[in-house]
């Protein structure tokens, strides 16, 4: 971002334009960068579980199936918008922005890189979990507008899934905050600088683990995928919805899933340090100004690394495991998980007094 | 071995209703003509060694079968019985530690051109047998108590019939048709159905 | 309760152990157009008609389930959409005028593709 | 406090779900998420199997009887057939029995399988589908290489069976059945002991005992409420006297139980199918399979009632003859139309997810029902 408005000042714009263009810049590039990712994640998921179950997956777009979620998205882009009649037009219209355009600001607030031009701020931490309860909205509006009982269902689960599941992921996220000092994301991860030895996760084991599954929940993935569970709700809050509108809701899901996944790697994992302590960029030294993009490169390698081995395991928990039932779901947060996030939170604390003492 | 009573099966079915035990005669289904009774005795059915219920039947009981094939016992008793105390015998039947039919495996009803004719096959797990009991219903006023709450199981069977047969059951829960649309005009299984062949 | 614990977790993990077990074995499918599955010679396919061992006796008619599929009067015609490939009138065919060949790609756009005529003299 | 007063939502499961295996619809009354009242509407599905028979030789039906229950098939043409037999007074041969046997047991797998891995897509976990139905292709390969069709094998006839086993057939059972048992070790890792199908199945859809007689439910939904009732060994018949193996009841009436009923089953069924391949290896030069019974010109008489223990339950068929060509009447008894009824006793009460599971636990499929 910060290039681009190097580039402007020659032409001499006025300045509050140079800011503005700067942040639609930056706005358009990681809309690119999201739709990339997510294209190559469906894709990937598709091959993975198939690989699972002795299957070769799409094969026949492409090379070896490569173009096939773009052949799926340009399907999906050009099918017809089938509007439910009694469907109310304004919300059933509005509520896939309100789904895809808060996962798209949460994109901004991770940080990818050290000089990664997102969004600087003290609480980035906090800030990543307010948006986050943003989609809900989206989710409860569109299963409710749809006026189908079996989206009514799929959207009232989902709202109360992940209420229940915020709670001990703010918990874990106090736990962590306490342990690391800072609530700035970009301050956790220089934090856990050097050997992966001092990543969050080994003095936070217990945090890493609560935080895993109230992701899953979160994210609406097997075992937890309620709203949209095939085999009782038919297709949940989304299954009135076609063509441009639900590639929406589908992009977000997927979406919603790497950026999580890149959450917890920057709090527990340390986000785009590389484990071995050094940058390979480090070696090169060449003094230009080059060694600056290289370093960033191998940033954005290192922890683009690491979310897809999150995402690997959350992709193999889904070939594996049955769903489970509703108001198991909710028991599990509120009798097990919360207390859990608390003991741990006291644990935290008396790490960091003893780390304090040595 | 258990000694049991020398006692015909059905003595004392006999004495509350009357009914006539049969072996199903084997030109029961007339040609055009009037139903010929009992012509040649009818191999019964399902051939199976005696079981310990059978052992106080004695060769001469009513249920007379071929000579030559006495050694296997019909597994099933065909019973013939009024149409208005259909009810009574099968709660006898299911009630009565003697019997013990406590499972109505299924309700066979046929089109016998003359009358509409119902079957109700019992079975009994404590001793191992079947019993049919066949009630004949003519087509004028098809109508008969339903049996849905002695057994359950009836429920279903008796709308299929109502369905397919036409033969309606008085007092039964919800007598709907199952297969057939409602608007549907005409039972199928019925002889005079006409089959419009579509091709 | 330690034990009540830490068994269901382990069998997750068990559960997790088998599915990877099971991505090592090869894959079970087949490549439809490209490979395709040899069919033994007992194979119910499309049933063939030999003009010259049919003696015209119509029991193949008569055997069908599907009753008129098999139509012989001027022509000796079988009505591919209606068959059920059942292979009765090839058993009961005196002559072995009709044989089941292992084919069974029958899609055809039109239905009357499907309709098999042969000329009876 | 007294229970707020919430309307019901009346929801159908309709004819297109994914979950209800063929075409039925259930409407369904909802108090938020608790099921109230299930009301099954069944007839989608009807094709009037029964009025086919008034209108077709006995030839003609034989084939259309694979298609009653087209995931056991061979049962119905067995019940078919042996109404025939005995109401002729045929006698079939030794080995025949065996083909028939080893046959009916192989299909019992393959429909329990199918029904496994329908019941875990119903549950959520889509890989044991996959593993479900490798093993059931191998079956079907086997039943194609032997009656020439995968699911409409149109292999029995009256007196006997169409075709010889031959011994390439032979070795391929036996090498299926010996790699069955592992391949069911996995899948029992898989999902026996697993938490989260425990909490989804446990003493969940009790069918009590009084209510199974009552509605005459046959199979293992009842034996699985403590009943030993399986007419393999009530009225042996074909070759089962002479066959050890044992019924698998339990007392705990749930889905739970149903679930574990089917897969000792299918280990009970791959038992029996090593019996039978070992006879059928010692004899195979034995070539009387089928005894001339001239079937064009079939004209039997009187009423015959075969039953045989399909893989849902008791299954006869009620034959009505006349002495012509066609049948009178033919009645089938098939078991899924009588464990239809029982939905809504025993899913009172239970959340939406888990009718759907009660559902899939009964092994219900819908051509059985509407015929």
């Amino acid at each position: 971002m910060y290039l681009f408005q190097e580039i402007l000042l020659k032409y001499n714009f006025s300045d509050w334009f140079i800011f503005i263009a700067g942040l639609v810049f930056y706005f358009i590039l990681i809309t690119i960068f999201i739709i990339i990712t997510v294209l190559i994640l469906v894709l990937f998921e598709r091959k993975y579980l198939a690989m699972f179950t002795r299957r070769i997956g799409p094969n026949r777009t492409g090379i070896r199936g490569c173009l096939q979620t773009i052949a799926d998205s340009f399907k999906l882009l050009f099918k017809e918008n089938i509007k439910p009649a009694n469907a109310e037009q304004f919300l059933y219209f509005i509520s896939p922005l309100i789904v895809f355009i808060p996962v798209i600001l949460l994109w901004l607030i991770i940080p990818f890189t050290s000089e990664s031009a997102n969004y600087q701020s003290q609480i980035s931490s906090f800030l990543f979990l307010a948006v986050l309860s943003i989609p809900v909205f989206g989710v409860l509006t569109a299963g409710c507008s749809s006026m189908s009982k079996y989206s009514i269902l799929g959207g009232i689960r989902s709202c109360i899934q992940i209420i229940s599941s915020e709670i001990p992921v703010s918990l874990v996220l106090v736990s962590v905050v306490i342990f690391t000092g800072t609530l700035d994301l970009n301050n956790i991860i220089n934090f856990q600088s050097g050997i992966f030895l001092n990543w969050n996760i080994f003095p936070n084991i217990l945090g890493f683990v609560i935080f895993f599954i109230c992701s899953l929940i979160m994210m609406n993935r097997t075992p937890f995928d309620f709203p949209e569970s095939e085999s009782e709700l038919v297709a949940g809050y989304h299954c009135e919805y076609s063509g441009m509108k639900f590639a929406m809701l589908f992009l977000a899901e997927y979406a919603l899933t790497f950026v999580i996944c890149t959450y917890m790697t920057a709090l527990f994992m340390g986000g785009y340090n590389s484990p071995v302590g050094f940058y390979l960029a480090d070696l090169f030294n060449l003094n230009n100004g080059f060694d600056y993009i290289l370093k960033n490169i191998e940033q954005l390698f290192w922890i683009s690394i690491k979310t897809f081995l999150l995402i690997m395991l959350i992709m193999w928990i889904r070939a594996s495991y049955p769903r489970f039932r509703f108001d198991k779901t909710l028991e599990l947060c509120w009798y097990i998980l919360i207390p859990l996030a608390v003991f741990n939170l006291c644990v935290e604390i008396f790490i960091k007094y003893l780390r304090g003492i040595l | 071995m258990i000694k049991i009573r020398e006692v015909d099966l059905f003595e004392n079915l006999k004495r509350k209703f009357d009914i006539r035990i049969e072996n199903c005669p084997r030109m029961f289904l007339d040609k055009g003509n009037e139903l010929n009774s009992v012509q040649k005795d009818m191999k019964c059915i399902v051939k199976r060694e005696y079981s310990a219920f059978d052992e106080h039947l004695t060769d001469d009981t009513e249920l007379k079968c071929d000579t030559e094939l006495n050694h296997i016992k019909p597994d099933i008793y065909l019973l013939r019985v009024k149409k208005e105390d259909i009810r009574q015998i099968l709660r006898y039947l299911k009630n009565s530690e003697e019997y013990f039919f406590e499972r109505l495996d299924c309700m066979v009803c046929c089109d016998r051109k003359k009358d509409l004719e119902i079957m109700y096959l019992l079975q009994s797990d404590k001793y191992n047998v079947k019993c049919g009991i066949r009630v004949e219903i003519d087509k004028k006023e098809n109508q008969i108590a339903t049996v849905s709450d002695i057994f359950s199981n009836a429920n279903l069977e008796e709308r299929e019939i109502y369905d397919l047969f036409g033969i309606k059951f008085i007092n039964h829960p919800d007598l709907k048709r199952i297969f057939m649309p409602e608007d549907f005009v005409g039972h199928p299984l019925r002889k005079d159905f006409i089959i419009q062949r579509l091709n | 309760m330690i034990n009540s614990f830490f068994n269901p977790v382990k069998e997750l993990f068990r559960g997790l152990y088998i599915t990877a077990k099971n991505s090592l074995k090869d894959n079970v499918t087949l490549l439809y157009p490209e490979k395709k599955k040899n069919m033994n010679k007992f194979f119910r396919g499309k049933i063939q008609y030999i003009k010259e061992n049919c003696i015209k006796c119509k029991l193949c008619q008569r055997v069908c389930p599907s009753k008129n599929t098999i139509q012989i009067d001027k022509y000796y015609s079988i009505n591919y959409a209606q068959c059920i490939f059942c292979g009765n009138c090839v058993e009961y065919c005196p002559r072995q005028a009709l044989i089941l060949t292992p084919n069974y790609e029958l899609a055809s756009e039109n239905k009357n593709d499907l309709i098999f005529k042969e000329e009876l003299i | 406090m007294e229970k707020i007063l919430t309307d019901r939502m009346r929801i159908n499961i309709g004819p297109q779900h994914p979950s209800t295996h063929g075409v039925m619809r259930m409407i369904v009354d909802l108090d938020g998420e608790t099921v109230e009242n299930v009301e099954t509407v069944i007839g989608y599905l009807h094709r009037g199997m029964e009025k086919m028979a008034e209108t077709s030789t006995y030839i003609q039906y034989l084939p259309i009887v694979d298609r009653i229950d087209y995931l056991s098939g061979f049962f119905c043409s067995y019940a078919y057939v042996n109404g025939i037999e005995l109401l002729m007074d045929i006698e079939i041969s030794e080995k025949s029995k065996y083909i028939r046997t080893i046959t009916m047991e192989l299909n019992r797998m393959a429909s329990h399988l199918l029904w496994l891995g329908c019941f875990m897509m119903d549950l959520g976990a889509s890989s044991p589908f996959f593993y479900t139905f490798i093993e059931r292709e191998k079956i079907l390969d086997i039943f194609e290489n032997l009656t020439g069709n995968r699911m409409m094998y149109n292999y029995y006839t009256f007196g006997g069976v169409k075709r010889d086993i031959d011994k390439e057939n032979l070795y391929a059972i036996k090498k299926f059945s010996d790699e069955f048992v592992f391949a069911l070790k996995d899948l029992e890792e898989l999902i026996n002991y697993n938490p989260i199908f425990i909490s989804r199945t446990k003493n969940l859809g009790i069918l009590e005992k009084e209510c199974a007689y009552a509605y005459s439910i046959t199979g293992v939904n009842l034996r699985a409420s403590g009943i030993k009732k399986d007419l393999r060994k009530d009225k042996p018949y074909l070759i089962y006297e002479n066959i050890e193996f044992n019924v698998p009841i339990s007392e705990n009436k749930d889905v739970q139980a149903r679930y574990i009923l089917r897969i000792k089953e299918l280990k009970e069924s791959n038992k029996i199918v090593q019996q039978c391949i070992d006879w059928l290896l010692t004899n195979l030069n034995n070539k009387n399979i089928i005894t001339d019974v001239k079937p064009l010109t079939l004209k039997p008489e009187g009423i015959a009632i075969s039953e045989v223990e399909s893989s849902r339950g008791l299954m006869q068929c009620i034959i009505y003859a006349d002495g012509t060509l066609n049948p009178y009447r033919i009645k089938w008894r098939t078991p899924s139309f009588y464990n239809v009824q029982i939905i809504n006793e025993i899913s009172k009460g239970y959340l939406l997810s888990d009718l759907i599971a009660i559902f899939g636990s009964l092994d219900i499929i819908m051509p059985e029902v509407d015929r």
